[in-house]
């Protein structure tokens, strides 16, 4: 078969790289959007450095107990001799922080507070991993649902994302997380506050990315390889999750590499307000909420939890500001 | 009171703040002055359970409402053990018994007036006594007058409009006379005269659960304003006299209470003196607690106060293995009293290391050291080993411990004694719950605690009055037992019931004192609680309070005395 | 031109009428008249043109004819069979006859995919099996459409407009269907691409055997590469003929002054040239004027133009025109006498 | 290209620095245009008409751009001027029509105070003087109603009357010299033949000079005296309107002419388009920009792919960028091109 | 317009029903489900040392043995004719609309929040104020500077104020403005703005600061990327192109556009934090309407907690008709329908 063309095999002579300026042939062959955007992320430091943090705190939370063994005390041990019994403070400089104690001790118990934190990072990252898996998730499938059948689906879903954001989230989980009772839905203890908590963060933020991915639902809707699809006979469900979905996966990712830090500051509220995690069970929010009446006695104890938080906080944050410039064509 | 002038400049001759002494406070009255005028500030982290003087149980608020109210009988507002004196109030004297105790006659004063003018009369307090039962409308306060008083199937004036003179509870044979008639015999009815309840309330001017809002002043101030929740404001009382009134002075021009504040900023002001006195019942927290402790410029003003109150564990032997008691001696034994106490806050505003369960500033306490902990606060391992082989459990058990979850000390006591427990192989977890329904879902529901094996209940326990009824009472007696909201969470012993019994019916207070430090004897016997502070509270005076010490029946600042100038 | 007298795709008083709502219980107050009434045969083997100014139409026209979109009335017969209203299911298998190339050669491709899942799509979503596998099939399509098949694993933004439009049109071709509605298929790209793809799209009609319906507004676009062209107007349309005697005898005014406005790239063509300019705008088809909606634009209106609707009727052999004075009419006569009352 | 020309453009370069590198988008363009002319550039997308136009009126400073060369406007060169002068000289001046009138008027203003705004930036006059000649300049581009018109957003009117809107405001100020960056491009066929005649007859009547930018040769060839043929930030082809569409010279303008359906010819069977894609700016092809789209590159010795041909003239006025010699372009052209195009 | 506004006002209605039945199902059908009975429930609001029956009673009086439906058709009541109560020695009329009386301190709910909010709003728009200056300054100014040091400082600055958690800013700026530096005023020496505005600002001045330091960073980025999106259109083009100066092109041109997004972002902020600054007002000590919650929430009050949910909910709706009505002021592309 001949190709049937004007001037044969020379039609596409001038390569494809021409759209992408400047770059050399041989390395952007084949790439997709999100190795660009990952080329391009790679050349953003400071998210980089933002990814960085986060790769380590993850391994940090995995590898606490190890860590702990070598450096530390075990998060839950007493030593009370380096308390002044005075005035329950920790003895020596800024909190006892020695080579034994790295970050120093806790005010009264003693405790290593460089195991606590390291401890408290699993509970605390697990809390917004997972509260923010569940709003993506709830977000991305009832936004995507919404934004593409539109009509009175959408309007049921969007009056639904209305309510919960009418409600006044912190309010709420203070209520719920007051009156769930010791034993529930088969769990108890720390599974149940963790899996409570991430169920309240989870269920109450999820229309805040619900909204945006049904914005950009309505939007690729539109757009005309959708129609392709469908003239080509493809079902919704396959135009939902072949055609959209890829699509939506930038900015998902995005947001939730955003939300997870709102996320961590979410559970820290919580636990300052008295519905977190329930002791001794160490979380970032829960050791700053105690450490914010004892910043006197023992200046390490708020020190150390809040610069955990703010690094953690940061660290994704300026990883999620990275990721939204790599994606987004226009922020160049 | 006469002041007047320019009260605005403070001071103003002394630069330099006077010197004091640690703990001065406590057995003296610092800064004497009779000096009027000023405005006393007074900050609280909470609010009152109310200021209505028929609906008020915290020790704080019976301490407040002495500035506006007065009750039959008061405590003497002076330093020291004398403190714990009763005196007549609005009564010329202390209670008159008859009856073998069962009837106890007052004579009030002459010449007391409401705020508004009009005299006080025995009916303004029967009145009072008589709307305190109705625990639907006042659901605060204690039930004393309900249990004790010969009430019938009276319920109180708003339920049962007119019944109230044929109510036999109370009687009024005239305007200044009045007379209680108890169910049974009672020795100590003059603490109960005491109570806020007895305070004189027009009834022309209840106005049931809205009187909070202006209770009508029969002390040396009264309402001008009250901000629910935010502010109260009180006043000069101009239709006080002096003269009806030994006890009480009127040197502020005005007192301002700020309520709800943020605990720590709290101590803050109070340290850099805007803030007069701080309204709570342990004192400072942590951190004003470090700077009052170290810096000694700064401790000078400062008063660790002990309270009749007392910090302990119950053990509860409806939960296996705790009802052997060799079990519970081991708990006993093992415990590790001195880490609790740094719980609290260490040996200055936590308090000292209990040896039993009642508080020794109580009178008639009497030492009683069973479990060897003055020599081993540690806790003493081996005794606690063998006691664990009695039990036929040699290598330990495991069962829970609750606390409430909102208060660190108790979070902590937990942990502490999972750690010590642990080393005789005690293991516990550690379970916390809402400090609200602590007593009326978890801890104090029997029931709950039985299903969910809480064999250990962190607890405290302060009196009502420094008097053994007031504090063992509730807390010791097994008849007390509900299906919810008990404070006695489980000591269940006839012969500590018969004694209690005992006791109130004696009239003579030395026997009395005798048999409560044999029920506080018993208790120790039969380790159903495991007591380990004897509270302390550590309260601050700014250089700028007068007339400021530490009352021996409320455990804080006399706030009666308090002024600025 | 016409082959066979059976025409392939038979198009009967197509209306879309899109509501408009408004007001609390959101009524409708009103519709836009998007499509209203088009008829036409396209034959196989042939190219309908359909040209018109922006808004008349056109696009909804072919997302009718594609069902992508339900018509309001009117009747669209497909190879005999009519599938105005068939449901979605049962016209899967007939998608596979009639495909669509789309005007935007950026949001018709998924970025997402690469240019093997894409041109792929077809043969997966149809279930159609392919004798040496589909990425045979596809790189057989992609040389086809000029592009080299080692793009196989490439996406879309590496490729230049023209490009994309070949990958849009290889696609399309995946299926070997009869019909292929072209939605203006160049008006996205450059003059020099844009003859490229006209010229591909001649090509693989001569080698395919294919039928098209091409949508443009481009009158010089569709005149190369038409057999017939249909012009529209509002939601109608209003001149229908083979291409010669379009645009050599064009009979409605607004044809005319379509025609007349194109700009001829011959600088002595400006001086010579007596154009017909028109006043104004298309009006909205929320209102469209009433009878002949060409009446408030056309310097021949007259009143029956405001109250008579002209219908579409054959004036010379295979050119229907819907007006009531057309121009180059050959028997004016008997016209102007069918518009006496 | 006498010294005395209205605007002069000498060498212009404009070059842009990004992550990718740097961007050629103009690179060494010299042009010059009189009162009451027409200029004509014409080219594909991306080859740096805009940037071009942009650049005269000096929207290009600070940010990543680098201009060089000079831009005479009467006598003055606005390069070397100050950023603060050329402003002032910016819509007064000169002005500037923008391809989508609809994104290129701010949404929150209305049409009147836009072109008001516009006129007292120059003139110091009241806001309701400034608003007669607002009116005055609606009707003169032949808005019905500008009294009414003149409160009305740029959305609420259509695609034609916008572009008059646009017209009048960049005509506000009596400019000397209006660049149109293709303002017909997103119109239709019927409105773009009025605005075409609108500024036909503006240009008579304000006697400016005229810069008309298109990738639509037909649109040059009816307003155009002269017409310049960029290509990758080049000009291949200058010359005047005549020269270009009856000889032209190089083969990419052959390659345009030939990518052209006409009306007003017989169509033939095939177009005769450019192969290839256009180039990138940022790695421009060595040599001859275009010599990998262009047929006749083999004969040129080698040399289209080694150097850069020079902009020498083909006849009078008429410049080329080409390595084919005089002989070789006229021969392909009379012999190969032509008649080809000639049959459609 | 006007149909929208009463279609909108209908929804708003509907949805503070949806709100107030979530409330209510939280609050008695979770603790039901968890296995609470009638009495269990009662005991919370009964006092100290109340027996049985005494509890029973105030489950009876405060109607938890019914069905959850009437409990709420009750509460629903209240709030369209009012409620009797009974407050001891007579019966008074809460009138409509009544949110019920606090099952703790039994004071009536709305004359508390009403009470409560002079203090809410001045926290939540004193802290606007000052975030919106300063957030959106930044923003513009980084976005004309983009790339550059203070961009990238600014920036910095910026996410570390979303970093950091109130409860902690607060106490440190506490410590070291108030205690340390002496530089302001006591936030609990609350003066309302009628009696002593220069004391009230002095005051208030640090929760301001903090709160907007948690805001600011939102609003300089969003303002930021939106400028860099403006500047890029057409029109500002076109604005240059006429010669405008640069600072209006900016301001006039760019900002205005810009504004659009901030407006919807402020509006909804607003709208949350007049339902309640908890940490903020946790912190400060600030009796507003956030502080009343968290008490009412650890008091299980329920009435309070409706009542507080309702307001912020209401709050939230009410901001939001607000922000789109004045959308369609700002922009008069939009069209209210
Ligand atoms: N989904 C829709 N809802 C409402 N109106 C619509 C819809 N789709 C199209 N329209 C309207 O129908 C009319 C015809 O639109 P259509 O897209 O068919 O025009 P067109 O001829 O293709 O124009 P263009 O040349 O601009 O593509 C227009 O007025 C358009 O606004
Ligand atoms: N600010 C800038 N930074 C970097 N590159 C730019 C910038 N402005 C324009 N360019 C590049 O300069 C080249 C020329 O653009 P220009 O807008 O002049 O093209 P054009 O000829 O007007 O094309 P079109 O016909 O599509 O309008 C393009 O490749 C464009 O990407
Ligand atoms: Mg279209
Ligand atoms: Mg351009």
């Amino acid at each position: 078969m001949t190709a049937p063309l004007d001037v044969p095999g020379s039609a596409i002579d001038a390569g494809p790289e021409t759209v992408l300026e400047g770059a050399d042939s041989s390395v952007i062959r084949g790439r997709s959007l999100g190795q660009i955007a990952w080329m391009r992320l790679k050349r953003d430091r400071v998210a980089m450095v933002g990814g960085i943090v986060i790769i380590v705190l993850i391994l940090v939370a995995v590898f606490a107990p190890l860590l702990v063994s070598w450096f530390g005390h075990p998060p839950a041990e007493w030593h009370r001799e380096k308390i002044d019994p005075a005035i329950q403070a920790p003895l020596g400089t800024f909190g006892g922080i020695s080579k034994d104690f790295l970050f120093g001790v806790e005010p009264t118990t003693g405790r290593d507070l460089f195991s606590r934190i390291l401890y408290g990072a699993r509970v605390s990252l697990l809390i917004a991993f997972f509260a923010t898996l569940l709003c993506v998730v709830l977000g991305a499938v009832f936004g995507m649902i919404a934004g593409f059948f539109g009509g009175w689906v959408d309007t049921v879903i969007s009056r639904l994302m209305d309510i919960f954001l009418a409600f006044p989230l912190l309010v709420f989980a203070l209520a719920l997380g007051g009156v769930i009772p010791d034993k529930a839905f088969g769990m108890s203890g720390d599974t149940l506050r963790i899996s409570l908590l991430v169920f309240i963060i989870g269920f109450f933020n999820w229309p805040y990315i619900g909204r945006i991915i049904r914005g950009q639902t309505l939007s690729l809707r539109e757009r005309e390889f959708v129609d392709a699809s469908r003239s080509l006979g493809a079902r919704n469900h396959v135009i939902l999750f072949k055609e959209i979905l890829p699509n939506l996966l930038a900015p998902i990712l995005v947001y939730s590499t955003l939300l997870i830090p709102s996320n961590i500051l979410f559970e820290a509220a919580l636990s300052f307000l008295g519905v977190g995690v329930r002791p001794p069970t160490p979380t970032w929010g829960g050791m700053l909420a105690e450490a914010v009446h004892n910043y006197d006695v023992a200046p390490n104890f708020m020190l150390f939890p809040g610069l955990a938080i703010f690094v953690t906080v940061l660290a994704f944050n300026l990883l999620g500001d990275g990721l939204r410039d790599a994606f987004d064509p226009k922020a160049r | 009171g006469g002041g007047g002038g320019s009260t605005k400049k403070n001071g103003g001759d002394t630069a330099e703040a006077p010197a004091s002494q640690y703990n001065a406070g406590v057995t003296q009255v610092v800064n004497p002055s009779t000096k009027t005028g000023g405005t006393l500030h007074m900050g609280m982290p909470g609010d009152f359970d109310s200021v209505d003087p028929g609906d008020q149980y915290y020790g704080y608020a019976w301490n407040f409402s002495r500035l506006y109210t007065r009750a039959l009988t008061m405590f003497k507002p002076v330093p020291g053990e004398e403190g714990l004196q009763l005196v007549g109030d609005l009564a010329e004297d202390l209670g008159k018994p008859s009856d073998g105790g069962k009837t106890w006659t007052y004579k009030l004063r002459a010449g007391i007036k409401f705020e508004d003018g009009t005299p006080v009369t025995s009916k303004d307090v029967k009145y009072a006594v008589a709307r305190s039962l109705d625990k639907e409308i006042l659901p605060s306060g204690p039930t004393y007058f309900n249990d004790w008083l010969d009430n019938g199937d009276y319920t109180g004036p708003y339920k049962m409009k007119d019944k109230l003179d044929s109510w036999k509870g109370v009687e009024t044979p005239d305007d200044q006379t009045v007379v209680f008639h108890l169910k049974k015999a009672y020795g100590g009815f003059d603490y109960f005269a005491m109570l806020p309840s007895t305070a004189p309330v027009p009834a022309a001017k209840d106005t049931g659960t809205k009187y909070k809002e202006h209770p009508v002043a029969t002390g040396p101030y009264m309402f001008k304003a009250h901000e629910l929740g935010k502010r109260i404001e009180l006043v000069k009382n101009p239709n006080w006299d002096a003269a009806t009134d030994p006890n009480r002075k009127q040197l502020n021009d005005s007192v301002e209470v700020l309520l709800g504040q943020n605990e720590d900023d709290l101590d803050q002001r109070l340290l850099s003196g805007k803030i007069d006195v701080k309204i709570n019942s342990t004192g400072v927290g942590a951190n004003a607690r470090k700077t009052l402790l170290t810096d000694p410029k700064v401790k000078q003003y400062a008063d660790s106060a002990p309270l009749d109150r007392t910090w302990f564990t119950n053990l509860n032997a409806d939960v296996p293995p705790l009802d052997n008691i060799h079990c519970r001696k081991a708990v006993m034994y093992a415990a590790d009293r001195s880490a609790i106490q740094g719980a609290y806050g260490g040996p200055d505003a936590g308090g000292e290391i209990a040896l039993s369960l009642m508080p020794s500033k109580m009178t008639g306490y009497e030492k009683n050291d069973l479990y060897g902990v003055e020599a081993n606060p540690g806790g003493d391992v081996n005794k606690a080993k063998e006691e664990l082989k009695a039990c036929n459990q040699p290598n330990g058990f495991s069962t829970t411990i609750s606390f409430r979850v909102e208060r660190a000390a108790e979070k902590q006591t937990a942990e502490a004694l999972q750690q010590s427990l642990g080393r005789v192989g005690i293991k516990l977890e550690v379970k916390g719950y809402p400090q609200g329904d602590y007593f009326k879902l978890y801890a104090g529901k029997p029931d709950f605690a039985k299903k969910n094996g809480l064999g250990l209940m962190v607890y405290g326990w302060g009196a009502d009055y420094p008097e053994g009824f007031g504090f063992f009472q509730q807390i010791v007696d097994s008849r007390v037992i509900r299906a919810a909201g008990n404070t006695n969470l489980g000591v269940k012993d006839p012969e500590i019931d018969k004694l209690i019994d005992q006791a109130a019916a004696e009239q003579d207070a030395t026997k009395r004192n005798a048999i409560w430090a044999s029920v506080d004897k018993k208790v120790s016997d039969d380790a159903f609680i495991l007591p380990y502070v004897w509270a302390h509270g550590l309260f601050y005076r700014p250089p700028t309070l007068k007339n400021a010490f530490v009352s021996q029946n409320f455990g804080m600042y006399e706030f009666l005395t308090l002024s600025t100038q | 031109m016409t082959t066979t007298n059976e025409p392939l795709l038979s198009v009967q008083d197509l209306e879309k009428h899109f509501p408009v709502t408004k007001g609390l219980f959101k009524r409708q107050v009103g519709a836009v008249k998007a499509v209203d009434g088009v008829s036409f045969d396209v034959f196989k083997g042939e190219t309908l043109g359909l040209v018109g100014e922006s808004g008349c139409g056109k696009s909804t026209t072919g997302r009718l004819v594609t069902r992508l979109l339900e018509p309001t009335g009117g009747k669209i017969v497909f190879e005999g069979r009519d599938i105005t209203h068939m449901g979605q299911g049962k016209l899967r298998p007939l998608r596979r006859d009639m495909q669509m190339i789309f005007q935007d050669p950026f949001s018709s491709l998924n970025p997402r995919h690469t240019v093997g899942t894409i041109v792929g799509a077809p043969f997966r979503i149809q279930s159609v099996q392919t004798e040496n596998g589909i990425k045979k099939a596809v790189q057989d399509i992609l040389e086809l459409v000029g592009l080299n098949p080692e793009h196989y694993n490439r996406y879309p933004h590496e490729f230049s407009g023209g490009q994309r439009q070949r990958i849009g049109i290889a696609r399309t071709l995946a299926l070997k269907p009869k019909l292929i509605i072209a939605d203006e298929p160049v008006s996205a790209l450059d003059v020099s691409i844009q003859a490229q793809v006209v010229n591909l799209l001649e090509d693989l009609q001569n080698e395919l055997d294919l039928t098209y319906v091409v949508i443009a507004h481009d009158l010089s676009v569709v005149r190369h590469i038409s057999d017939r062209v249909a012009v529209m107007y509002l939601g109608k349309i209003v001149e229908i003929a083979d291409r010669k005697s379009l645009y050599s005898v064009p009979m409605h005014p607004y044809t005319n002054a379509l025609l007349s406005a194109v700009p001829i790239p011959d600088p002595k063509a400006r001086a010579k040239s007596e154009r017909i300019r028109l006043s104004g705008d298309v009006p909205s088809p929320l209102n469209p004027p009433p009878a002949c909606r060409f009446h408030t634009r056309c310097w021949k209106a007259q009143d029956i133009c405001k109250t008579v609707e002209p219908p579409l009727e054959q004036l010379a052999s295979g050119h229907h025109v819907a007006c009531h004075f057309p121009e180059n009419a050959p028997e004016p006569a008997t016209k102007t006498a069918a518009a006496t009352p | 290209m006498s010294e005395s020309a209205f605007l002069d453009v000498k060498d212009l370069k404009i070059h842009f620095s990004t992550d990718d590198g740097v961007v050629k988008s103009v690179d060494g363009l010299s042009f010059s245009l009189e009162r009451g002319k027409t200029l004509g550039i014409v080219g594909e997308s991306g080859s740096g008409k805009s940037v071009t136009s942009l650049g005269i009126l000096g929207l290009h400073r600070g940010k990543n751009a680098n201009v060089s060369g000079e831009i005479w406007l009467d006598g003055e060169d606005l390069v070397t001027a100050s950023q603060e002068h050329v402003r002032r000289l910016r819509g007064r001046k000169m002005a500037m029509i923008f391809q989508d009138p609809l994104s290129s008027m701010h949404p929150f203003y209305t049409v009147g105070d836009q072109i008001i705004e516009a006129y007292r930036i120059h003139h110091k006059v009241s806001k309701s003087v400034a608003r007669k000649h607002a009116i005055d300049m609606l009707g003169r581009v032949g808005i019905p109603e500008p009294k009414r018109r003149v409160d009305s957003y740029p959305h609420e009117f259509s695609g034609g009357m916008r572009q008059r809107a646009m017209i009048a405001m960049a005509l506000s100020c009596d400019p000397e010299l209006l660049i149109a960056d293709e303002p017909t491009t997103a119109l239709d066929v019927t409105v773009q033949a009025q605005i075409l005649d609108l500024m036909r007859d503006l240009q008579r009547e304000f006697n400016s000079a005229l810069i008309i930018i298109t990738h639509d040769l037909g649109v040059v060839a009816e307003l155009s005296n002269d017409i310049l043929v960029m290509y990758a930030g080049k000009c291949i082809e200058y010359g005047s309107a005549d020269d270009i569409f009856y000889r032209p010279e190089h083969p990419y303008t052959w390659g345009l002419l030939g990518s052209m359906p006409r009306l007003d010819r017989e169509p033939t069977e095939r177009l005769l388009p450019v192969k290839g894609t256009p180039p990138s700016l940022i790695n421009v092809p060595s040599g001859c920009a275009f010599h990998p789209r262009c047929p006749y590159s083999d004969q040129t010795d080698g040399q289209s792919k080694a150097e850069v041909p020079a902009l020498a003239p083909a006849d009078p006025g008429h410049l080329v960028r080409c390595h084919l010699s005089r002989t070789q372009r006229r021969t392909l052209w009379e012999n190969e091109v032509k008649p080809v195009l000639e049959t459609q | 317009m006007a149909t929208y506004i009463i279609r909108r006002l209908i929804a708003a209605v509907m949805l503070l029903f949806v709100v107030s039945i979530a409330t209510f199902a939280i609050f008695f059908l979770v603790p039901r489900l968890a296995g609470m009975s009638a009495d269990d429930l009662a005991s919370r609001y009964v006092g100290k040392a109340a027996n049985d029956q005494m509890i029973h009673e105030a489950a009876v009086r405060l109607g938890f043995n019914d069905p959850l439906v009437v409990q709420y058709g009750r509460f629903v009541k209240g709030i369209f004719l009012g409620v009797d109560r009974n407050y001891g020695p007579g019966v008074e009329h809460c009138p409509a609309p009544c949110f019920g009386y606090s099952y703790v301190t039994q004071n009536p709910v709305l004359p508390d929040l009403l009470d409560r909010l002079p203090i809410t709003l001045s926290l939540a728009l004193g802290a606007a104020v000052v975030w919106v200056v300063f957030g959106v300054s930044t923003g513009v100014l980084s976005a004309l500077r983009r790339g550059s040091f203070f961009d990238r400082l600014s920036m910095g600055v910026a996410l570390a104020g979303v970093s950091l958690p109130i409860f902690f800013t607060g106490i440190v700026s506490l410590a070291i403005f108030r205690d340390q530096l002496g530089l302001v005023g006591d936030v609990a020496d609350w003066v309302p703005f009628t009696e002593d505005p220069l004391t009230w600002a002095n005051n208030l001045i640090l929760p301001w600061v903090t709160l907007a330091f948690l805001y600011a960073a939102g609003y300089a980025r969003l303002t930021r990327a939106g400028m860099l999106e403006t500047m890029s259109e057409d029109y500002i083009r076109t604005a240059r192109a006429k010669g405008l100066p640069e600072r209006m092109v900016v301001v006039k041109h760019g900002l205005r556009a810009t504004l659009t997004p901030v407006m919807t972002m402020f509006g909804l902020d607003l709208g949350l934090l007049l339902g309640g600054a908890v940490l903020t007002e946790s912190t400060f000590s600030l009796p507003g309407i956030g502080k009343y919650a968290v008490d009412a929430i650890n008091n299980n009050d329920l009435p309070q907690v409706m009542g507080v949910t309702l307001t912020a909910a209401a709050f939230i709706i009410v901001a939001n008709l607000i922000v789109d009505l004045l959308y369609a002021v700002v922009d008069p592309r939009v069209r209210l329908t």
